[in-house]
């Protein structure tokens, strides 16, 4: 019994924290999907830091990895409010794809979308996926897409009209490695969100104190660290799961999208709470985060919809086993 | 208790919901804080007035109808219920008008009030500092008395409106030696007049409601004091009252809320049985909001005193508001991030959740709601 | 328009405050359910000051007032936990025993529940009614009772076996009184427990400061006192609808009842915390309010089960009109 | 990351599930605040000790098996999957052990554990005062040098178990000269000795599990003390750290709880969609508890400080415990209130509530806790 990540595998996620502190300057972020997210430096260097391989064979090019290796890189994908479609190609869509020529080395970039569902990035993508039931279907990239703009002009959303694509296996672990992409994302995210709320905190003044003074803000930010600190193993067990494949896999990643959401949803709340006014503006780059929470909350499914699903295995079929 | 109308309230009820039904435009405006969207509510207001609606409150004489505290939530249940447009004079109307008939001059009042009734001057709050936000005693901005009137000086923020508004209102340190709530002034002055510097500030959702305002040897004559020079915060405190009680949020926001996510919960894709309770459960407070504005009226209209209890008020609608448009976007899922310009989107509510985020935070923030509910009504001793 | 009470409507209340202030003595509270609730001094005071005739027509003898008359007075037997079954006797049941003799003056003690569900203080009612649906049965004392004894030992609850009693009219309207005399009580113990933490809060101290100085105590109180303040009207307003005989009563007094309860385990829970260890002992009498709270909070619905009867009214059935 | 067990951790686990499936009594024994539950608790704890399951943690020298963390996590899962027996011993084993093992002489070690073991002597804590509850520094109780010894005088409330134990630990003041967390020293002392007096106190449901101990010049040997005169301090803050920490809530309560909750609304007669979704939610927070405590344990065998993070583990089962029990209250409805001894009671639930809301007050208050996550973790500015 050991529950913590290998130093390969922490290595990893802080090569990748590395390429976005570096590369993701505000001016990248301000620049457009395309040459923020998908074919500009911050694409370029996750691609040469292998990014785009993590689930792919080495017999394609990739590096032959897992889900619980890659979880810690999710996560810094949401501590860094990445624009493009870096966690849909890398994690959600890489195992139906890895054969395509150079999708090790970030060729291809894929979203994925329940059928009806909003694609995001659509417009910035080679490959669409679409999900019926468990049944993937690839779309090639091309066809006729419905812009659907939401809060977050970085992150466009598209529709398309019913189409039959050509059928993929694996739709079933797609959907659970999209849960679990966007729980990580959010556990990312809300740190994140904790971490500038905190800052703002000790440094803001009012009424000749530093706010962060205040025993009420310290119980707000306290208890926003609680929420964070118990979503976050969920998504880490939920990986495990998903990589060693257990059967709980499906209950797994529901029950750590639930806790990830809430402590997103927490997170907004407090950030823009604690920060004020500022934070209800772009004069702070805090939004990035706040529409990344607001778009990865509802995306497969809410926290409402995935307690239901938890309680469907834990009530109903009783599979309350914690260790399959 | 009694809370049926008389046939007299009832009769006003009919006339407004009348009027309103005849003139709402039928195509929502475009969003206020474009310079389009911003004409066009100008516009409406222009027509509230001529119909005698604007400022229902007021007495005959500045455009209004003399409209009792009862007639006022009437008209405010029949606005919302039909969607009418936000009301683009309101930081004048509910903020400033109340301290103008309470502390200025009969020359002031019927030099501002009627221009500010039928639209043609639309006013911004200019309260904020970038070290003065919760804090208002903080002030730094500066007032220097010359010949025939005063000189501003210095840095406002969060001002509301100031973008495209006519006028602005705010307080201004007229005494640097005086202690820090007193030596304040509060001040009247257009956003055109020499030495005044507008930038907006853009919101979440892109668009420019809120604004800086810098005051650069800005001349204010003497008639645009409003009160005595020096008694600017116990002035203030009188708008900043307002804004916390009853007039910024009136029930019948609430009621036409709650009533549209019903209809929402009812007719939407989702069923979701604990979504259905949330919606429920937002449902019964905007009533008990109602109920609880109709007692304090009762307050009112016999004489008491309303005072700190506002504070209760603001936190409770504040939570509301979040909780209303919340539940909507919940019930919305996905579909609940796309702005309202985008083909499957629905409605308003994420520009209304947007919008409500900023509730625990304005007009005092919802920390030192509690801090006033805590020491003032209840009555527990101060903190260190 | 106006929402308030009248100053008979006001003075009523005021005289049972005084009569329970009086009379309910600590000794009297711990001398059982007899003693104290049905033939001891608050019993008599109470039924000579009109209490068990307030919906009792005057030609039987009472006084002939409706149940926004009455609604203080459930408030006030709230405010002081009062034992035995008053608001039973004197609200709920009343109605429909009208006419039996000395019923206005206290002569007769009657409890209601559900069929199969628990009656309060039957040992020492006269007269027990059971209600099947909108079926009121009326059934004299005396029967195999079953006792249920509860956390709170002055209100001990009882079954009957499945017994046929003579039917009465009024069914449906008794058990809206039923919901109503609950959500009134939890608004009275609610502020009881809010007064009682407040007051503690004042004179406790730790650290060289009495607690109620501290920030995160004074926004928990704060929090709670919202809750009170927003649950009341709601109760006020149900009464009204009841007296009026308004078709919305059903749904508002749901309403009521559903936010009653909320504010009454937020004051249960808050006292508790406030107080510390003493607050979860019987060396303060806070456990007489607690206990009430939590037997009127399940008794006749809990706020779950009335949110979703406002659920049914306001989304399906789109009974949204506030003023009928 | 690995979550299986080792072959050894197996069949630590077989042997623990099976020796506590043939002893664990079939009929639930009387409440442990009761003389006689006292005593059969007191058997149930020499039963355990001599099937070596006592104290798995210890060293065989004092009765225990040398358990690793892991191991000692999943005997507590299973003891509470099997519903076993509450641990009479408790404070004595999982407060003042740690204590002792760390700072006790070998003397005290050889003569105090052993007889804690068995069940001999079974321990009360004696910490707060009238006037020192959170606040553990305003201790006032005194103890005075004498010639071999030392006379304690004072009072003690809120001692857990203290009606029917043996033994006591606490702090007492032995310089009253020296500043508030200075001048304690900690004394172990029998609720025999002459001059103790002990009061219980009812809890809410009518037993006594606290009691005030008034000690009236109880004099104590020099044996007795407890690591170095003067530095009680130190000592018991050794001690509150295993109480706040991983040893006072093992995920095995919360485990058991949660499963349980869930067949009650498998089985129950409610059937409620948001009760469900409680269900689910309590069961998702038991998980992440334990995960959680993995994560700790994780950190610990690699020679990490755990500190003050202890207090989000506080905060989080105390919140917990209490979500598990008012959601099977709610399930029960009307039936939730009923005691133990009623006929349609259903087992353990009310009594589980009452205790679990005591939770967020002893060991720490969760005010107190959010104030160290918020200074020590998160490091905001402390407070005036």
């Amino acid at each position: 019994m050991r529950f913590g990540f290998t130093a390969d595998q922490r290595e990893l996620a802080v090569a990748v924290r590395e390429i976005l502190t570096s590369e993701l300057t505000p001016e990248v972020r301000a620049s457009g999907a395309e040459a923020s997210g998908r074919r500009g430096p911050v694409w370029k260097a996750l691609s040469e830091a292998g990014v785009f391989g993590l689930l792919v064979p080495e017999e394609h090019g990739g590096l032959g990895l897992n889900e619980l290796d890659s979880v810690l890189v999710l996560e810094e994908l949401g501590l860094a409010a990445a624009p493009g479609p870096v966690a849909e190609t890398a994690f959600v869509c890489a195992p139906l794809l890895s054969d395509r020529p150079g999708f090790a080395d970030g060729a291809v970039a894929a979203v994925a979308a329940e059928a009806g569902g909003y694609l995001p990035d659509a417009d910035v993508a080679d490959v669409l996926i679409v999900l019926e039931g468990e049944q993937a279907r690839v779309i090639a990239a091309g066809g006729e897409l419905t812009g659907q703009p939401t809060v977050d002009p970085s992150r466009p959303l598209f529709t398309l009209p019913a189409a039959s694509g050509e059928p993929l296996d694996g739709g079933a672990a797609l959907r659970d490695r999209a849960v679990l992409a966007s729980a990580a994302q959010l556990v990312g995210a809300s740190q994140h969100l904790l971490d500038a709320a905190v800052e703002y905190a000790k440094t803001r003044k009012q009424f000749g104190r530093e706010i962060g003074s205040f025993q009420a803000l310290k119980h707000q930010l306290a208890d926003l660290m609680l929420d964070v600190e118990f979503a976050r193993p969920l998504v880490y067990r939920a990986a495990y799961s998903l990589a060693e494949g257990k059967s709980t896999a499906s209950r797994d990643v529901s029950a750590a999208k639930v806790n990830a959401a809430q402590a997103a949803e927490h997170a907004a709340r407090t950030a823009i709470q604690v920060h004020g006014a500022i934070g209800y503006t772009d004069e702070l780059d805090l939004q990035y985060w706040l529409k990344r929470v607001w778009w990865l909350v509802p995306s497969w499914g809410d926290a409402i919809a995935h307690r239901a699903r938890v309680a469907a295995a834990v009530i109903d079929a009783g599979a309350t086993m914690r260790t399959p | 208790m009694d809370l049926t109308l008389t046939p007299q309230e009832e009769s006003f009820r009919a006339a407004a919901r009348e009027w309103l039904e005849a003139h709402v435009p039928a195509k929502p405006l475009a969003s206020l804080d474009t310079q389009e969207g911003f004409e066009a509510h100008r516009v409406w207001e222009h027509e509230l007035h001529a119909g005698g609606w604007a400022v229902v409150s007021w007495p005959e004489e500045y455009g209004g109808k003399s409209a009792s505290l009862v007639e006022w939530l009437i008209f405010e249940e029949e606005y919302y219920r039909v969607g009418a447009p936000r009301r683009v004079g309101q930081n004048g109307i509910f903020l400033l008008a109340p301290t103008i008939f309470e502390f200025g001059s009969e020359e002031q009042q019927k030099r501002i009030l009627p221009r500010m009734a039928n639209g043609d001057e639309i006013w911004s709050q200019a309260w904020s500092e970038p070290g003065a936000g919760s804090d208002l005693a903080a002030i730094r901005s500066t007032a220097s008395k010359v010949d025939g009137g005063w000189v501003l000086n210095g840095q406002k923020t969060w001002s509301t409106r100031a973008v495209f508004a006519d006028w602005a209102f705010g307080l201004f340190r007229s005494d640097p030696e005086a202690p820090r709530h007193a030596g304040l002034t509060y001040y009247l002055f257009p956003l055109s007049a020499k030495g005044v510097t507008v930038r907006p500030i853009r919101q979440l959702d892109g668009e420019a409601g809120f604004a800086e305002v810098f005051c650069d040897d800005v001349f204010v004559p003497d008639q645009d004091v409003l009160g005595v020079p020096g008694s600017g915060w116990k002035v203030a405190m009188s708008t900043t009252g307002s804004e916390r009680g009853l007039t910024l949020r009136s029930p019948g926001r609430f009621m036409a809320s709650t009533d549209r996510l019903a209809a929402l919960c009812r007719e939407g894709d989702r069923v979701d049985p604990t979504l259905r309770a949330d919606v429920a459960q937002a449902w019964i407070d905007a009533e008990a909001y109602r109920l609880y504005t109709f007692g304090t009226v009762g307050r009112m209209l016999a004489g008491e005193s309303v005072g700190a209890e506002s504070s209760l008020n603001k936190l409770f609608w504040s939570e509301l508001d979040i909780d209303i448009t919340q539940t909507a976007l919940r019930l919305l899922g996905p579909r609940g991030v796309l702005g309202a310009d985008a083909p499957d989107a629905e409605g308003q509510w994420l520009a209304d959740f947007l919008f409500a985020l900023a509730g625990p935070i304005y007009a005092g923030t919802n920390e030192i709601q509690r801090n006033v509910v805590a020491e003032r009504v209840l009555k527990l001793p101060k903190g260190a």
